[in-house]
């Protein structure tokens, strides 16, 4: 019995090899990686749920889960330190380990039935993903869904395929894409995030709103909803914190008495009013 | 760092430092030379090693 | 109850080392630690250990798995490790409660560490209650008897020469039955410690912290702190952890290793981001974990008046007086210490 | 003595404050058991009542000033002789205004050690070569009339008699002893560095606490502090594991001194460590 329980299916800290499929490039400096096992899926996240992503003798970390398909999930990671410098360096083919599923995700009751509105800056588009898509594949769950996401410049905006051509497409929908600086080729909108947030002005009525961007983005798009009347439990967020268990164990990701890989990742702004300012 | 290795048990001639000018290509092979007798006479280190287990 | 002379102590351990391998405080060199006892140790009766019995279940340096890369092909080894059955003898009352933390801890909210588990199982707990309280002791003021020892597989009390026994479980009553030639039955008077140097009132502080974070308190109190990890590291409900991989060419181990709240790097992002960015951020971390955070999550005050904190910091910050200051601070008076003894 | 330093303590800080000719003074108060004196930092000049001075305030209290490095305040806090050099350290090393700080030094007679108190005398003080500061803009406490009663290096020949193999075994037990905790080095006023190579980021250091890996800890840092170390014995005061950590500083300062003659660290502010500086009659043992 002593040695049964070190094995993998009750070991929560023992991660699951999986292969790199394929690789895009999103911007200069973020890629998605398509990730399978050998029986597929390593797991199956709901939409705003964490893996565990390693290479082995390089390090760990915990990314939020972009995507997933019959048999494989998607992470988008920018290059910002050690693991995801090594990570960027990889090609199809490499083997990496993959744990999870961990969090809470992002509220699907609460968002049925009602009209979606998507706030995102830069790389934050990527644990939006997870639900957009969802909300795609389960369109008569929803009512309307507008998207507002913007990045630096044209060449920092993630998912592009997505972004222009995918989810425009969609029934009842809008997206509104707008850069920090556009170049000569662009002819979209330009202008921050909040900027054009205030510009289309939606209603709060019947909406929840999904923000996930860099923490300036957030503190000006969060005013901009408080103008439009947007209530604090009608606004939902996800943070990012250090994590190195992801099971509530090793402690450095609490808020207060919250572990961001427990509790959250996806808190309402009224949780968060709730929690010591410190993240 | 010789005298301070000598102090905690390793043998101080693990560790040498001499001035080789970059035009001084034979003394740089005399003196590695040297230093690998030296390091081969001593025989592979095993302290301060952790093999993990 | 059991009687045995503390003389033969010895004999009972190697009785039961014949099973299992039985951890005693030792006195190595001025720090009491447990450590396997061997013929010729000599067991420490008196004060407490050093570093506490929790790194005989979350070790401080923990191999979690291996590894081995090739290429680009990768493969995870599971450890097959068994852990032997064991017998800790002499853990203090204090140390048992620290225990249930981190049982809490390892063992709850969704996901259980077979690590832990797996040591904790295999673990028989022998308790030696405290006659008499160190300086730096303070227990009593976090609720815990020094004469009880609850969740301990045998309690066992010294007066005099004598030493008693009692079974409390199944496995404790075993384990003295394996002995029953060298004991005798009877009683002896043992009187609990009293008279502790320190106090602290912790009533009621938990729910009044929450409204002080902002507080200038903690730019003031955290000032003479260093920064060093002596006090999350001696610390018996301290259970924070770093995973680290160690390679050596083509294969390595993954590692779990004690960090500290106190350390700069301990929440810091890779995009070079830190939530809690300077001395005063990591100390009020520190505290209210202790005394606000975990009672919150887990219905218990994380300190367990040991006292190894304030009896080894380098600069003696002592939690009893910052939760007396505490108290003054959130307004609820400066506590009833004198009714706790 | 000490009640009449005492007083002095308290109405020097409160004057200095109530002139605004600093914003904060470090000195010692009372902490919880009669051994325990513990650092205080006081602003206001109505607290100048919590200083005290007694034989137990242990902590060498310049380290702090590291803490307060760009804040442009001024500071004045109390220095015994050991504290002194650690000024010095802290000047020659360029981390600290000189007029940013007001130095109060104290004739020290010797301390205890608060983790030791039944020890008539910390051992660090035993040898003592400079219990009256050697920098201060005031002083206070009469001189103190004592010598020491061990020698600077005593021990040292001890270890460096033994075989190879026994001194690997007897620093390989003090290592094992080790976890790591970095009291040693942060309470250290000559480890000023803002960013540490032991720091997680860097990796030079496994985290894995090993012997090995302790080993390298302690040989870097010794090496780092190797002309620098001012023999406060402030690493050794609060290692919560016992290690001799000052056997190895105090060796190497044996060997400087025997290689670029007699030189005691920061304890002239004009001279800079011997190996902080070229002389054309330096010993060059391995050239």
């Amino acid at each position: 019995m002593a040695q049964e329980m070190l094995k993998a299916s009750a070991n929560p800290l023992l991660p699951v090899v999986c292969k790199v499929t394929k690789i895009v490039d999103e911007t200069p400096d973020v890629k998605t990686f398509h990730v399978t096992s050998e029986n597929g899926k390593p797991f199956t996240p709901m939409p705003g749920q964490l893996g565990m992503v390693s290479l082995v003798d390089v390090g760990e970390a915990m990314f939020s889960v972009t995507s997933q398909g019959e048999d494989h999930l998607e992470f988008a990671i920018k290059r910002v330190g050690m693991l995801t410098d090594a990570l960027h360096e990889m090609e199809p083919g490499q083997e990496i380990a993959v744990r999870g599923p961990y969090g809470n995700g992002f509220p699907i009751d609460m968002c049925k039935g009602k009209d979606l509105l998507f706030i995102g800056g830069g790389i934050g588009l990527a644990p939006l993903r997870s639900l957009i898509n969802y909300c795609f594949e389960n369109r008569n769950d929803f009512g309307h869904i507008q998207i507002i996401y913007g990045s630096r410049s044209p060449a920092d905006l993630c998912f592009k395929d997505d972004i222009f051509n995918n989810w425009p497409k969609q029934e009842n929908t809008r997206v509104d894409i707008t850069v920090d600086k556009g170049d000569e080729n662009w002819t979209g909108n330009e202008g921050f995030v909040p900027q054009i947030l205030e510009e289309v002005n939606p209603s709060p009525e019947g909406k929840v709103a999904v923000v996930c961007g860099p923490p300036i983005m957030i503190k000006f798009v969060l005013q901009s909803l408080a103008k439009m009347n947007f209530t604090d439990d009608q606004i939902v967020t996800t943070l990012e914190m250090r994590m190195k268990c992801g099971i509530g164990k090793c402690g450095r990701c609490n808020i207060g008495s919250c572990y961001v890989c427990l509790d959250g990742p996806v808190f309402t702004l009224k949780q968060l009013n709730n929690m010591p300012n410190e993240y | 760092m010789q005298r301070l290795l000598e102090y905690v048990g390793i043998e101080p001639e693990r560790f040498q430092a001499r001035w080789v000018s970059g035009s001084e290509a034979a003394k740089f092979a005399e003196i590695v030379t040297s230093l690998t007798e030296d390091i081969k006479a001593l025989g592979p280190n095993r302290k301060l090693r952790d093999d993990h287990e | 109850m059991k009687i045995i002379n503390v003389e033969k102590i010895p004999e009972i351990i190697k009785k039961w080392q014949n099973d299992c391998e039985v951890f005693v405080p030792v006195d190595n060199e001025g720090a009491v630690d447990f450590i396997p006892w061997s013929e010729g140790s000599k067991i420490t009766l008196e004060g407490n250990s050093l570093v506490p019995p929790k790194k005989l279940f979350f070790p401080q340096t923990e191999t979690l798995y291996k590894y081995e890369t090739k290429g680009q092909s990768a493969n995870v080894i599971a450890l097959e490790e068994k852990t032997a059955q064991r017998i800790i003898f002499g853990i203090r009352p204090c140390d048992l409660k620290s225990l249930e933390m981190l049982d809490d801890v390892f063992l709850t909210k969704g996901f259980v560490d077979p690590y832990y588990k797996l040591k904790r199982e295999n673990t028989a707990l022998v308790a030696l209650l405290c006659a008499e309280a160190c300086d730096t002791c303070f227990c009593t003021s976090m609720n815990i008897d020094p004469g009880a020892a609850s969740g301990a597989d045998i309690v066992a009390c010294k007066s005099g020469e004598q030493l008693g026994l009692q079974a409390q479980t199944e496995k404790g009553e075993e384990l003295l039955n394996k002995v029953s030639q060298l004991t005798t039955e009877g009683e002896i008077d043992f009187k609990k410690a009293g008279n502790f140097k320190l106090q602290a009132d912790i009533e009621g502080l938990a729910e009044k912290l929450k409204e002080h974070f902002e507080s200038p308190y903690w730019e003031a109190a955290c000032r003479k702190c260093i920064g060093c990890g002596t006090c999350t590291y001696l610390c018996p409900t301290c259970h924070c952890f770093d995973i680290n991989s160690n390679t050596r060419g083509d294969h390595g181990i993954k590692t779990r290793c004690w960090d500290s709240c106190m350390f700069s790097e301990y929440t810091l992002m890779a995009g070079g981001h830190n939530p809690r960015p300077g001395k005063k951020e990591r100390f009020r971390q520190r505290f209210l974990h202790k005394l606000q955070y975990f009672p919150e999550r887990y219905n218990k005050t994380a300190c367990v008046g040991c006292g190894r904190c304030l009896a080894k910091c380098p600069a003696i910050v002592d939690i009893t007086r910052i939760i007396t200051e505490l108290r003054e601070v959130t307004g609820i008076g400066t506590g009833n210490v004198e009714s706790v003894s | 003595m000490s009640n009449e330093l005492t007083t002095q303590m308290r109405e020097l800080a409160k004057k200095l404050l109530e002139e605004e000719k600093v914003q904060m003074v470090i000195g010692w108060e009372k902490g919880s058991l009669p051994y325990h004196s513990t650092p205080v930092f006081v602003t206001n000049p109505e607290d100048a009542q919590k200083l005290i001075w007694d034989e137990y305030c242990a902590n060498n209290l310049a380290s702090y000033l590291l803490d307060y490095r760009n804040s442009g305040m001024k500071i004045a806090l109390f220095v015994k002789g050991c504290d002194s050099r650690a000024i010095v350290r802290l000047l020659q090393d360029q981390q600290i205004n000189r007029e940013n700080v007001y130095v109060i030094g104290i004739n020290c007679p010797g301390i205890k050690d608060n983790f030791n108190p039944e020890k008539e005398i910390a051992e660090r003080c035993r040898d003592c070569t400079h219990p009256e500061p050697v920098l201060y803009d005031e002083i206070i406490g009469e001189k103190p009339d004592r010598a020491s009663d061990k020698e600077r290096f005593e021990g040292i020949e001890e270890i460096e008699n033994m075989t190879p193999d026994e001194k690997y075994q007897f620093w390989q037990k003090e290592y094992d002893k080790c976890i790591r905790c970095f009291a040693c080095r942060n309470v250290c006023p000559g480890c000023s560095c803002r960013e540490c190579i032991f720091d997680q980021g860097q990796k030079w250091l496994e985290r894995r606490v090993v012997s090995s890996e302790n080993a390298f800890y302690h040989l870097t840092r010794a090496l780092h502090l190797a002309g620098r170390c001012i023999e406060c014995g402030e690493c050794e005061r609060v290692c919560p594991m016992n290690i001799p950590i000052m056997k190895l500083n105090k060796k190497i300062a044996k060997d400087i001194d025997s290689l670029f003659g007699p030189y005691e660290a920061a304890v002239n502010l004009e001279e800079m460590p011997p190996l902080g500086k070229y002389k054309e009659e330096d010993p060059e043992e391995f050239m």
